[in-house]
């Protein structure tokens, strides 16, 4: 293992880091607001996916005009699932909020099945994407490099709406206290769909560049990296937006690290986030940005 | 004198880096009804959670009877002889009003799994002898009529009284009530006092409370240690603590309110 | 036991039950038979799911894992060592467990036993956590059961799986053995030990209180449902014939969830009915994956569509109907009197 | 809730007696397929070859419909015993075609077996499907036969010394074919100097790469499904690994060189059929049909699975058509000699059941798949 190989890997997990991360911010916002882990925001990643695929492959829309289409329609479902799904269930216990996420999740990939087929797909990669350059004999892909890139934009974006305007402060607050919000005139329904708004919207721009990572689409990809980028979310601290991408930082460099430093564990490559997240609950169960489980904070 | 049934000596909690209770420490002893006050925020339920072991205190100790029980897991204290109620009444909302009264006494459980699985002799023994005390302790507090409501159909004050029950099957030689008074109307309030001081003598306990209710403190109590941001800043006869000037200050916005 | 009347009732209605089994292994077809067998095992596992789930309250989601490690016991120690030598190519079989052959009865319940072990070891870390956390911590132990099958290749013969397994399980293993889980976590539940599971579903600070040792009564709960479902995996193993990892997808822990939330967390009486209606509703709904002519117009059939409506109906009992058919409340003969009663009075 | 469920019931019911009114004058023939799933994939396009084949040759001897009765099996063991059980007992189907997988084939197979129904698996490629069975029957080679054509081919005309073999760890179909693969490759004096496991969810091969890279291999062997393969390419090319990659059946899809793209070009796998290499007339006329209703040339599944369906209606033809009985069809089926099917010229052993045809070996060039050679058993 010499060092060409280990800078290659490390920009590699930065690289399927922040998509991790990006997913990951979803899960710790929604869970912020409404304490309830959106089992199907994993899928939601599928349906962004599906959705640019749509966009390019069968209506032959440019590029960037299909992934920006796509991440709106993506934000739309996300809202609608609160919408049809949750909201009806703000009131009854957590875990009969979390079985019902669970039927979302199967429903998302059950129906994408119905109407896609179960064969995986050829996303078609922009050509800006594609390619990779060579710095001294280390090869960097094109789109392990872009992702982080656009990854940071969009976090500093999300940071800026949560800290700077109305709406984003209201989602911080709501993480304290429901009552306290309504009582101050902001709509609460209106703020919830906000956050799932713009967790899908992040989720779907994950899904978009995992698809030009590996462009092989099918319904149940979304669970994996879904599953994952959860586990980011708490190893970060549920409830904070910036512990969610460096969970997912962690997760994704830790992954691909260990594989190349320890081939002979490439199959337990699955469990580790798990491994990750236990160890994480087990010893110190705040995450490392994070303060208290039961309190959310941004 | 009476023995002492409890010792606090110098309990600290810490959340991160603010002080929730300050050096605290008491001594009650048998037989007396004990009073805890303060403001809002004061750490009063945090002082509880650190004796009924929900709590690890940062430092300090607890015995209970000259034991050292700091630290102790809060269901090996209650089969010591500790048992409490919550502020906000939480009895199993599922299950009946006996069952809520059985579960009291499951830390001396004489039957155990494989009589469960097997139905043995003792199995019945036990069960039936348990339904038996449950359905005379629901008697004593005239509740026996209730017995197989749903807990979450009783009104309010009946649940708190079914709460207190539930607390006496475990048998305590001490009973810690959490503002027992909380949400209770007047008339509500003086029966609860009533029915605090019968159980008192019925059961031959000690009673340990905290309050917010001045009113109710002041009538029952023989003894009360007031608590401020954590310190405990006086303690003695009701009279005493109503002329304490440090608790007037403390109390002022609550008691004018 | 006691003879009074509850318990004779009892006894008349298991009689009766095993009537049913001995009548549907004689008149059924083997269809039906096969799926009346799937039918008693699915009861066992989510019977075992419901105690901790439901009656205890403790919102997991491991059984996929806790029947692969039964499945996988059990078939290990019913194939024969010649069938392990032929069937292990990768890399042989460690020779201890290559040599071992045992009978079937001792097979499932060392399989049970094993699971029991592995659930009692698991609950030590993952009771630390309560709510959704503990969802996907065990959703977590899980996937890694599956993740070590795969790899832990001198073992289980990694995804090649374990092949040409003896088909021992018949509707009548099936029929004792949900009989005895029925009956153990009944009892159990019926007693101070259910009581203390239920103090704990419904307010887990107030039953520490109360002088229950939570950690404990999680324990019985949860090595039982693992003890019930690896013999359920045991079972399952020997009417599938094979095994690999694949086949203990966290699906399987779908239907099960599935099961229990349309019964009624909490209800076991709720639990043996909502597994009839979605065993067999499973297989009723192929028709909608079936083109279909009805009076004339032609329906073509939509592969999928039977997931599309489970999670549906998931959502929708959910959102409508949470308690399901029965809530938590039970049947008892008591209750079925006193109905009589009521109405002729 | 209640109400809801029963009435739910009593629809169902009412439904599954309408589907399975049958008329007079057909032959019931179950099929069980993954057409959903993690390998709906497969199911899906096998399905799609079995229909045209039965657009090809509706009705056997006496004028009788072939009806079939496709159940899924979502790719699980457990399922495809149900429908199995449920086509034998509840349809009476004669003959029953499927499953794709090797390991669903196998949960299947005791059931057909009990009730000697005949069974034919399209593409179950595991020695173990048909040992020991009278009744169960398969239209393709086994992977012994299959990783000893790579690795002659590899060792013979790639003058390949070394070789890195990439096994999907969790794939059965994989973990096989590659144990053969590597067995014949050793005894042709060859030397394996890397074996890489990834598994199925994997997306992400560089550490693999980056290993290969390091050994020098002369070839990879890649026995897996066409979306890793095709990923697999893109990221060894990416990085700068450049040798020849071999592949088996698994490879051959078009999706392979719509995701793989310039990565695959000159990917070389072993599997069933080339349609350039029309090996009978039968393989044109379908080729032609099958690019006429759906669009694109049929892949591997696809001919595989028409060519059961051939291969059974030929059986039930020469069993007596209309009231042929399963039991002989399982004969016919057991003594197909020659048959000159969509994927070549077939013949199945009546001792094993195996088929015993040809294997062609295939490459992408100019992003399309080419015909290298054929090699016969």
């Amino acid at each position: 293992m010499n060092l060409t190989i280990v800078l290659q890997q490390l920009v590699n997990g930065i690289s399927l880091g922040s998509l991790y991360g990006l997913v990951a911010i979803g899960y710790t916002m929604v869970y912020g607001v409404i304490r309830l882990i959106n089992f199907a925001h994993g899928d939601i990643m599928m349906v962004g996916m599906y959705f640019a695929f749509t966009g390019i492959a069968m209506l032959f829309l440019p590029w960037w005009a299909a992934f920006l289409l796509s991440m709106l329609a993506s934000a739309l479902v996300g809202v609608i699932i609160d919408r049809v799904a949750y909201k009806p269930l703000r009131n009854a216990s957590r875990i009969s909020a979390l079985i019902t996420a669970i039927g979302v999740s199967f429903f998302l990939e059950n129906s994408f099945l119905v109407i896609y087929g179960g064969v995986p797909k050829a996303f078609p990669v922009p050509s800006v994407f594609g390619g990779a350059i060579n710095i001294h004999g280390v090869i960097f892909p094109n789109i392990a490099i872009i992702t982080p890139i656009v990854a940071m934009i969009f976090l500093m974006i999300l940071l800026f709406i949560l800290h700077k305007t109305k709406y984003g402060m209201a989602m911080r607050a709501l993480s304290f206290d429901f009552e306290t919000v309504r009582i101050m005139g902001v709509n609460v329904d209106l703020v919830i769909s906000m956050v799932f708004a713009i967790g899908s919207f992040l989720a779907a721009l994950s899904g978009i560049f995992w698809a030009m990572r590996y462009p092989a689409i099918n319904p149940l990809i979304g669970i994996m990296p879904g599953l994952k980028a959860f586990a980011a979310a708490v190893l970060g601290g549920i409830g904070s937006v910036t512990g969610a991408a460096i969970g997912g930082f962690i997760i994704g460099i830790s992954e691909i690290l260990v594989v190349a430093l320890f081939p002979s564990l490439a199959g337990y490559k699955d469990a580790f986030a798990f491994l990750f997240l236990i160890f994480v609950l087990l010893f110190k169960p705040t995450g490392i940005m994070g303060e208290d489980l039961e309190r959310g904070r941004f | 004198m009476s023995n002492i049934i409890l010792k606090c000596e110098n309990l600290t909690m810490q959340f991160g880096g603010l002080v929730a209770v300050n050096k605290f420490s008491i001594q009650i002893r048998e037989g007396m009804i004990f009073g805890l006050i303060g403001p809002n925020g004061a750490g009063k339920t945090t002082a509880f959670n650190m004796i009924t072991g929900n709590l690890k205190p940062t430092s300090g100790k607890v015995y209970f009877y000259d034991k050292d029980i700091t630290g102790m897991k809060p269901y090996k204290i209650v089969s010591l002889g500790m048992a409490r109620t919550f502020q906000n009444i939480r009895l199993f909302s599922n299950l009946s009003v006996l069952e809520n009264v059985l579960t009291g006494y499951h830390h001396k459980l004489k039957y155990n799994l494989i009589d469960t699985i097997l139905r043995t002799p003792r199995f019945y023994k036990y069960e039936n002898q348990m339904k038996e005390e449950g359905m005379k302790l629901l008697e004593s507090v005239r509740l026996e009529e209730k017995a197989n409501f749903r807990a979450s159909e009783l009104p309010y004050g009946e649940r708190r009284k079914v709460e207190i029950a539930r607390a006496l099957a475990t048998g305590p030689k001490l009973l810690l009530l959490d503002e027992p008074a909380a949400g209770m109307n007047p008339q509500e309030t003086t029966d609860l006092m009533y029915f605090i001081q019968e159980v008192k003598e019925k059961f031959d306990l000690t009673v340990f409370l905290i309050e917010h209710d001045m009113k109710f403190v002041m009538n029952l109590c023989e003894t009360i240690a007031v608590l401020d941001h954590g310190v405990k800043i006086a303690e003695g006869k009701p009279e005493e603590i109503r002329k304490n000037p440090d608790v007037i200050k403390a109390y002022l916005g609550d008691i004018n309110a | 036991m006691k003879l009074d009347r509850n318990n004779i009732l009892t006894a008349l209605s298991i009689a009766l039950f095993f009537l049913f089994v001995w009548w549907a292994n004689h008149h059924l077809t083997s269809y039906a038979v096969r799926i009346w067998e799937d039918t008693l095992i699915f009861l066992m596992l989510s019977a075992g799911y419901n105690l901790i789930n439901g009656v205890t309250g403790q919102f997991s989601l491991e059984p996929n894992g806790f029947v692969a490690i039964g499945a996988y016991v059990t078939a290990i120690l019913i194939l024969t060592p010649a069938q392990k030598e032929s069937m292990f190519i990768i890399e042989p079989m460690v020779p201890w467990l290559a040599n071992l052959h045992m009978s079937f009865l001792p097979a499932l319940i060392i399989g049970g036993i094993v699971t029991a072990i592995v659930g009692f070891l698991l609950g030590f870390p993952v009771f630390r956590v309560r709510g959704d956390y503990l969802a996907i911590v065990t959703l977590g132990f899980g996937l890694t059961i599956r993740v070590v099958s795969n790899n832990t290749i001198t073992i289980t013969n990694g995804s090649l799986g374990l092949k040409g397994i003896p088909t021992y399980t018949n509707i009548w293993w099936c029929a004792v053995w949900v009989v005895i889980a029925m009956i153990v976590i009944m009892r159990i539940v019926d007693s101070a030990f259910g009581r203390a599971m239920k103090a704990i579903r419904d307010d887990e600070d107030a039953a520490i209180a109360m002088g229950i040792n939570t950690l404990w009564m999680k324990q019985i709960a949860f090595v039982t449902a693992a003890f019930f479902e690896g013999v359920g995996g045991g079972l399952l193993a020997s009417l599938i014939t094979i095994i690999s990892p694949t086949v203990f997808t966290f699906f399987l822990t779908f239907e099960l969830l599935i099961i229990i939330v349309v019964g009624g967390l909490g209800s076991m009486t709720g639990t043996a009915i909502a597994t009839v209606l979605v065993v067999w509703g499973s297989e009723l709904l192929r028709v909608v994956e079936q083109p279909m002519n009805i009076f004339g117009l032609h329906i073509p059939g939509i592969p999928g569509m039977r997931m599309v409506v489970f999670s549906i109906l998931l959502i929708v009992i959910m959102i409508f109907a949470r308690e399901g058919i029965m809530g938590q409340k039970e049947f008892s003969w008591d209750w079925l009197f006193n109905k009589f009663k009521g109405k002729r009075a | 809730m209640k109400r809801l469920l029963s009435s739910l019931v009593a629809v169902l019911v009412a439904l599954t007696f309408l589907a399975n009114a049958s008329l007079a004058g057909e032959v019931k023939v179950g099929v069980v397929l993954p057409m959903t799933g993690l390998v709906a994939a497969f199911g899906q396009s096998a399905w799609k070859g079995i229909k045209l084949a039965q657009s090809m040759e509706p009705k056997t001897k006496n004028g009788c419909k072939v009806k079939l009765i496709l159940l899924d099996n979502k790719g699980m063991k457990v399922e495809t015993a149900n429908a199995v059980s449920k086509l034998i007992t509840d349809n009476h189907v004669r003959a029953i075609i499927g499953a794709i997988t090797s390991s669903d084939t196998m949960a299947g197979a005791p059931i057909a077996e009990k009730h000697h129904i005949p069974m034919i698996t399209s593409s179950a490629t595991n020695p173990l499907v048909t040992k020991g069975k009278k009744y169960i029957s398969r239209a393709c080679f086994i992977d012994p036969f299959q990783g000893a054509v790579a690795a002659k081919y590899a060792r013979n005309k790639l003058h390949a010394k070394t070789a890195a073999v990439m096994i999907e760890r969790d794939q059965d179909y994989s973990v096989g074919l590659a144990h053969a693969f590597i067995k014949a490759f050793k005894k042709l004096g060859g030397k394996i100097v890397a074996v890489e496991f990834f598994q199925s969810t994997d997306q992400d091969y560089s550490a693999q790469i980056s290993d290969i890279k390091a050994k020098h291999p002369d070839i990879i062997y890649m026995p897996s499904y066409y979306q890793e393969i095709a990923l697999f390419a893109r990221q060894a090319r990416q990085y700068g690994l450049k040798q020849p990659i071999l592949a088996g059946d698994g490879a051959e899809a078009e999706a392979l060189i719509k995701i793989g793209g310039k990565a695959v070009e000159g990917l070389t796998f072993t599997t069933h059929f080339d349609p350039h290499a029309a090996a009978t007339p039968l393989t044109v006329k379908f080729i032609k049909l099958y690019e006429k209703k759906y669009g694109t040339p049929p892949d591997a599944m696809a001919a595989l699975g028409a060519d059961a369906y051939f291969i059974l209606v030929q059986a039930i033809n020469k069993a007596g058509g209309c009231n042929a009985k399963p039991e002989k069809i399982n004969y016919y089926i057991r003594h197909t000699k020659n048959f000159k099917g969509v994927t070549g010229t077939i013949t199945i052993d009546p001792k094993t059941g195996n088929a015993i045809k040809s294997a062609v070996i295939r490459k992408v060039k100019n992003g399309k798949f080419v015909y290298v050679t054929t090699v016969n058993p």
